[in-house]
C-alpha cells in the first residue's frame, strides 16, 4: 500500500494491465517520450518502447481511427484525448464506429478501447480546457461513461475499462490530478463499470455527484450536517452510463429528497436524465423536485471566472436547502 | 525570383497496359495464370450482373438504397486480386465485386442492404471489415489494422477502398499520413470515378491528379488506368509487395468511371451529359477484359448464364432467409446487456406479443423515397 | 396560398430570403446542380449561381468551417449537411466555433448561420441514415436547435432561423420531406424561434412531441379519445432549445400527466430535459411520473425494422393508459 | 516497371535570402524602406521582451498558462507586415508578435491569458480574429473570409497561421482542399518550429517538407528560412501579391524553432537535447535582423529599455483594469438573453449579492498545475 495521488495511481493501472497483456498499447499526442501532459503515462515509454506508447501525430480522428482499426484486429488501445475539449475533431470516430462496430458486425468484431481525457476546471488555461462534455458521450448507445472521483476509484476503474469489452470514455478530473493522495494497493484492484457507490450515508436527502463533483457534495453534506442538523446521502456515481439508476432509486426512496451537482453545463445536461430517473424510480417518495447543482449554460467564462460557474459547496448547500424546505 | 528547387523532385506516373483500343503494352503485361484469368473475369462479370440485378430488386422495393458499381470492376477485381485470404480489406460501401472476390455471400449483401443487421456479419475467419458508410472514414481503421499486424509480427497486407470525393475528407488525410509516419502495410486504392454524387472531380480538388496526393505524405502514389485490369492488377501487386516486404504505404488511383446512378436514390441526368456517359461507355473495363481474354481462347461459354444462375439462387436464398427476431437489436450493443436495455427488450418482447412480428416489407407502406429514386433514366435502358 | 410539401415549402423559405438578402448563400453536398439530394435547394443554384448556391467538396468540418468565416465577414450561409448522421464530422467546428464566436470576442463577431439536415427515419437507407441526433445540439450553450413538425412550420422557421443572428441547427424529418401538403402563404412567413404551440387542448394528459413524431402523438391523441374518452393535450415543440418551458408546464399544471415522444434514444436524451423541466415546473401538479416514449438505446437496428425501434401510436397509447392509470 | 511520369513535373523551392551567418544574397534582397525596417526590428524585440515578461507573470500567478513565441519572431512579423490593415489575420496561438503588430492592446492580450472573457474581443475596426485553441480549426475560418471577401467584391487578403502540428490535423486538409478548389485569396503560414509539444516534426509526417503539401491541393507551396526576415517577408509579399491579383492560395512553410517551452505548462528538457537548443539558439532571428540594421545604420539606441517601458505601461494598465462583473457571462451567449439564461444570471447576481464579488486571483488558492509548470529550466537561464 502506498498514498499515490490521481496521476500516479492511473499510471500505476496503466502500467500493471500493460504488464499483464501485451495487447494493450497507449496512443496519443504526447504520450510516449513526454509522458503525457499531465504525466498519466510517464515512463511507460521507456519501458514498453515506442510501439506500445505510441507518440502520434497530432489528429484526434485519426488517433481513435487508428486505435478502433487496433481494437478490431484484438488489441486493447487506450487512447489518450489531450483534453477532452479536443475530442469533438473524432466525435465521428467515436460515434459511427467505436460506438458501433459490434453491433454493425453482430458480434464479430468489437472495440475493447479506453479512451481517456481530462476534463473539467482547474488549471488555469484558456478556453476548450474547462469544459465537462460527460453528457455527449452518455447519449451514445454502445459507450461507456466512467469518472473516477479519486486515485483509488480511478486506478481500480481504469483497470476495469482496460479488461472491458466495450468501449469506455473515461474522463480524469484535472482538478483531481493532484489534490489528493489515497492509499492504493499495490496489488491489482478493479471495479464494476455500472455501479455507484454509496460515499456517505444519510437519511434526510440525497446528493448525486461525480468526479470533482464529490468533494463538494461532501463539503456541502458537511455544513449541512453541521449547520442544519441533516443527515445527507451522498452517491458517487462513478460510471455516468450506463446508469445505475437502482442505487440512485433505493437512495431516494429512502430519502424523498434529491440534488444533482456536475461541472456540465446544465440544458440537456446528465443532471436532467438523472433528475427523470429518479422521478421514473421514487416518484411516490419524493417531497420536493430534485434540484441540479451545474455550471451555467454559457460556452466558456474564462478561467478567473471558473469560481462562480463551477458548483461549489455553497451552492450545492442552498439546492439542497431550497429542496429540504419544499 | 530565383529560389533553390529541394531535391529530389517529385513526379507522378502514370500506368496503363491494355488500353480502351485493345492495344496492349505486352512488355509491362502481368503474367497471370489462365485459370486466375477465368476467375478475374467472372469476377467482373458477376459485379455487373448482380449490379443489374440489386437496381431492379430495389425498385421493387425488395432491398433498399444501393450503390451501384457499373464501371469500376477491373478498379475492384484487379486491386483485391493482389490480396491473399489472410490479407485484409477495408471496403467503403461501393465495393460490391471487390466483396464477394472476398466471399461475401451474395444473399448477405442483399439482407444488409434490405436493412437488416445480419447483412453486416463477415464470417470469423473472414479478414474483411463491414461497409462503412461515413465518407473516407475507414481509411483510419485500415491503418490501424496494418499497424496491429506489425505490432503482432503477423504478415498481412491491409488494402483500404475510397472514392474521389473521399479525398477531401480530414479523415483520409489524417489516415494517409499516419501510415506515412508509421511506415505500415497499407495499399489505398482511391477508385475516382470522377464523380461524388453530382460534384464532378474539378470542384472536389484542384490537385491535378489524385495520386500526388501521396506525395504530401511521404510515400509513393500511382495513377492507373481504372479500366485496365491488367494495370490495376500490376500496380496493386507491387504495392501489395511492397506493403509486405516493409517498404510502407502506397496510394493507387484509379481512373474510373461510375457508368450508373450514385445511388438507387440519384437521378444522374441531373448533373451530367449524355456524351459524357457514352465517352466513358467506350471505355468499358467490361468489354476490353473480354477481349483480351478472347484472344488468349479463355473465354467460356455460357458464362452470362451462369453467373445469372448463381445470383438467382442466391436472390432465392435471400428471399427465403427468415427475418431475424426484432428482439436480436439489443443482442450486439454490449458483450453483455445492461439492466436499462434488458428492460427495454422485456418492453419489446412485451409488445411483440401482444401484436406479433411481421415482416415489415408487406405489412408497412413504404416509406418516401428520396426524391429521384424512381426516375432515372440511366438504369432503365 | 398554395399546397406545399415540406421539401417545398423549404425551398420556397430559402428563395424568398434569397431574394431578401444578398448576404444569405447556400453551402453543402450536391446543394448546387443537383438541387440536393432531397431536392430542397432545387433551382437555387439556376437563379442564384455557383457562387451563392456553392456545391463544397465532400468535407462537413470545412462546409462548418468556411461558413463560421463567412459569418464572421458578415454573410449569413444555409449550411446543408446531407444527413444528421455525418455533422458528427464537423461536431467541432459547431462547438468549438459557431457556438462560441459571440462569446469569444465578446459581441465583436457572431455566427449567423443556419445548419440544416435531415434526420430520422424513413427512407430505407443504409445505417447513419435513421438517427435523430438532437440531443447533443441541445445540450451545447449557444446554439439553439429548431425541428419543425409540417410544411408551414417549416417554411415559417426556416425564414426565422436565417434572420436569427445566432446558429441555429435546423433538422428536418425525412418521414416528413413528402408526407403531407399543407397551405403555404405566398408572402414571407416567419415563427419565433423558442416557441412551442399546443396543437390539439385537452386537460387530462400532455403529450409532447416535435417533428415527425407530432404525427405520432396526434394519432395517438385521436385513439385515446375515441377509445379511452381522455382528452389529451398535444404540445409540437417546434425549438427543442431553448426549451419552452412555460408552455410545457403550464399545460401539465393543468393536466397532472405527461408523456414525451421522440425518436431519438432515450438514454440521456432530449426526453429527460423536457421530464425533469416539468417536474421543476410543475411538480405538485404531477400525478404520475413523465413518461418517455423513444427509440431504444441501441446504435441502429437497420431500416426493416425501424418499425420496431421508432416511436408508434400504439406505444403512445399504452404509456399514456400507464400514466392515466398510475 | 516502366510508366509514363506525368507533366509537369512538381518542385518545391527553398528561399534563403540572409543567412544565420550574416550572408547577404543582395540579388534578392528587399528593397524595405527604412523606417519599416525600424518598425519591423522593433516588432521583433517587442514580441521577444515581452514574451520573457509574460513568462515572468504567468510564473507569478498572475496571468495563466501561456505559449511563448521565442525564436519565431521573423516568421511572424516578416509575414504579417505583408498585409494591409484592411486585410484579415487569423492567428492560431501562438502569434503574440504578429498579433501586436496587428494592433492588439498588450494589456488585452494579458488579460486573456489572465482568463478573462474580455480580452478575446478584437476592436471593432480591426479585421483579426482572436485567438484560436483546437488545433487548426481557425483554418477553414480564413478560407470563409476570403471566400466572403471575394464574394462582396472586396479588395481584401487572408493570412491564416498555424505550426507543424496542425499540418496533420484533418482541418488543415480540408482547408487547403477548399481554398484551392474556390481560388481564393488565402495565403497559409505554417510555422514549422520542429516540434508539436514532445513531438519532433518526423513523428508528424513523413513528408520531406511541409510546403511539399500544397501539391496535393493544386496551388503553390514555399518553404523559406523563417529566422530570415527578409525571406519571410519576400515569400509573403509575393503570395498576398498574388492572392490580390487573383491568383489564389499559396503555403509558405517558414522553418523555424521553438527557442522556448511549448507552453508554461511544458518540460522541453524532456524530449530534446540542450544541443539542438544551442544549435538554433545560433540561427536565432533577432540577432541576425539586429546585425542587418546595424549594417544600415538603423539601429536606435535604447531600443530595449524603450520597449520595456512599453511593456511596463501596458502590465500596469492590465493590473489596474478593473474585473468585469461576472453577470457579464450572460452577455453574449446569445443576441438576445433567453428565459433559462435569464434565471441562471438572477441566481448568480443573488449569489454574488449575499457573498460579492471577489478577486479570484487574491482570495482564492491557485489550482493545480500541469505537471512541469514550474520546473522548466529553459527559461530559468
Ligand atoms: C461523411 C459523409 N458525408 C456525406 C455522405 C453522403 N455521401 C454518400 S456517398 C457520397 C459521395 C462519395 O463520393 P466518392 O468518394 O467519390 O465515392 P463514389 O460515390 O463516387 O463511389 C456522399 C456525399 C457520407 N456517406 N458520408
Ligand atoms: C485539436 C487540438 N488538439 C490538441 C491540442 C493541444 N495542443 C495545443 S498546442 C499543441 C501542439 C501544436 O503544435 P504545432 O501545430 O506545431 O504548433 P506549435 O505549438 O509548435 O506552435 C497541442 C497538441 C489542441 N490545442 N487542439
Ligand atoms: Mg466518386
Ligand atoms: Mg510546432
Amino acid at each position: 500500500m502506498g498514498k499515490l495521488n490521481m496521476v500516479k495511481a492511473l499510471n500505476l493501472a496503466l502500467l500493471q494491465e500493460m504488464e499483464r497483456d501485451d495487447g494493450v498499447v497507449i496512443i496519443g499526442e504526447d504520450v510516449g517520450v513526454d509522458g503525457g501532459v499531465f504525466r498519466v503515462t510517464e515512463d511507460l515509454h521507456r519501458q514498453f518502447g515506442g510501439t506500445r506508447v505510441i507518440d502520434s501525430p497530432l489528429a484526434e480522428a485519426a488517433i481513435i481511427g487508428t486505435a478502433v482499426g487496433m481494437a478490431l484486429y484484438g488489441l486493447k488501445p487506450i487512447c489518450e484525448i489531450q483534453f477532452s475539449g479536443f475530442a469533438f475533431q473524432c466525435f465521428h470516430q467515436i460515434e459511427n464506429h467505436a460506438a458501433r462496430y459490434r453491433a454493425r458486425s453482430q458480434g464479430r468484431f468489437h472495440c475493447q478501447m479506453v479512451l481517456r481525457m481530462p476534463y473539467g476546471g482547474g488549471v488555469r488555461a484558456l478556453e476548450h480546457h474547462t469544459e465537462s462534455e460527460e453528457q455527449f458521450y452518455a447519449h451514445i448507445p454502445g459507450l461507456k461513461m466512467v469518472i473516477p472521483s479519486g486515485p483509488r476509484t480511478a486506478r481500480a476503474l481504469l483497470a476495469s475499462a482496460i479488461r472491458d469489452p466495450d468501449p469506455v470514455i473515461f474522463f480524469e478530473s484535472k482538478a483531481l490530478y493532484h489534490a489528493a493522495k489515497e492509499e492504493v494497493p499495490d496489488e491489482i484492484e478493479t471495479m464494476p463499470i455500472g455501479r455507484a457507490r454509496i460515499d456517505r450515508e444519510g437519511r434526510d436527502l440525497t446528493l448525486i455527484a461525480y468526479g470533482a463533483m464529490l468533494r463538494v457534495a461532501r463539503e456541502a453534506a458537511e455544513v449541512l450536517r453541521e449547520e442544519d442538523g441533516v443527515e445527507v446521502e451522498v452517491i458517487d456515481l462513478l460510471t455516468v452510463s450506463p446508469l445505475d439508476r437502482e442505487t440512485i432509486s433505493a437512495s431516494v426512496q429512502k430519502t424523498g429528497r434529491a440534488v444533482v451537482v456536475h461541472e456540465a453545463s446544465r440544458n440537456f445536461g446528465p443532471g436532467a436524465e438523472i433528475a427523470a430517473s429518479i422521478m421514473e424510480g421514487a416518484f411516490l417518495s419524493l417531497e420536493a423536485p430534485v434540484r441540479r447543482v451545474t455550471a451555467y449554460d454559457v460556452p466558456f467564462v474564462g478561467f478567473a471566472r471558473e469560481w462562480v460557474h463551477i458548483p461549489d459547496a455553497a451552492r450545492v448547500v442552498s439546492a439542497a436547502r431550497d429542496t429540504l424546505a419544499y | 525570383m530565383p529560389r533553390t528547387p529541394i531535391e529530389p523532385r517529385f513526379k507522378i506516373e502514370y500506368l496503363s497496359i491494355l488500353d480502351s483500343e485493345g492495344s496492349l503494352d505486352t512488355a509491362l503485361e502481368p503474367d497471370i495464370p489462365p485459370g486466375d484469368l477465368k476467375r478475374l473475369y467472372r469476377a467482373m462479370v458477376l459485379g455487373r450482373r448482380l449490379d443489374e440485378r440489386m437496381v431492379r430488386l430495389q425498385r421493387q422495393g425488395r432491398i433498399g438504397t444501393f450503390a451501384p458499381i457499373k464501371g469500376q470492376e477491373a478498379a475492384q477485381i484487379g486491386s483485391v486480386f493482389a490480396l491473399r485470404r489472410t490479407d485484409w480489406m477495408v471496403p467503403s460501401f461501393r465495393e460490391t465485386a471487390a466483396m464477394l472476390w472476398r466471399g461475401w455471400p451474395i444473399e448477405k449483401l442483399l439482407c444488409l442492404f434490405a436493412g437488416r443487421l445480419e447483412g453486416g456479419q463477415p464470417a470469423p475467419d473472414q479478414h474483411d471489415l463491414p461497409i462503412t458508410i461515413p465518407v473516407a472514414t475507414q481509411l483510419p481503421h485500415a491503418v490501424g489494422l496494418a499497424y496491429a499486424a506489425q505490432y503482432r509480427g503477423d504478415d498481412v497486407v491491409v488494402m483500404a477502398y475510397c472514392g474521389d470525393g473521399a479525398t477531401s475528407e480530414g479523415d483520409f488525410h489524417e489516415a494517409l499520413n499516419f501510415a506515412g509516419v508509421w511506415h505500415v502495410p497499407v495499399v489505398f486504392v482511391v477508385q475516382n470515378n470522377q464523380w461524388a454524387i453530382s460534384i464532378p472531380l474539378k470542384k472536389q480538388t484542384h490537385s491535378a491528379t489524385l495520386a500526388q496526393k501521396a506525395l504530401g505524405y511521404g510515400f509513393p502514389g500511382i495513377q492507373v488506368d481504372g479500366n485496365d485490369l491488367l494495370a490495376v492488377y500490376a500496380a496493386s501487386r507491387e504495392a501489395v509487395a511492397r506493403a509486405r516486404h516493409g517498404e510502407g504505404p502506397t496510394l493507387i488511383e484509379c481512373v474510373t468511371y461510375r457508368l450508373g446512378v450514385h445511388t438507387t436514390a440519384d437521378d444522374p441526368t441531373r448533373y451530367r451529359s449524355d456524351e459524357e456517359v457514352k465517352a466513358w461507355e467506350r471505355k468499358d473495363p467490361l468489354p476490353r477484359a473480354r477481349a483480351y481474354l478472347e484472344k488468349k481462347n479463355l473465354l467460356d461459354d455460357g458464362l452470362e448464364e451462369q453467373v445469372d444462375a448463381e445470383i438467382a439462387r442466391a436472390v432465392e436464398r435471400f428471399e427465403t432467409m427468415a427475418d431475424a427476431d426484432p428482439l436480436t437489436i439489443f443482442d450486439h450493443v454490449f458483450a453483455e446487456r445492461p439492466a436499462h436495455l434488458e428492460a427495454q427488450r422485456a418492453e419489446l418482447r412485451e409488445r411483440l406479443g401482444a401484436d406479433p412480428p411481421r415482416r415489415v416489407d408487406e405489412e408497412r407502406p413504404l416509406p418516401t423515397p428520396m426524391r429521384g429514386q424512381r426516375k432515372t433514366s440511366r438504369w432503365a435502358n
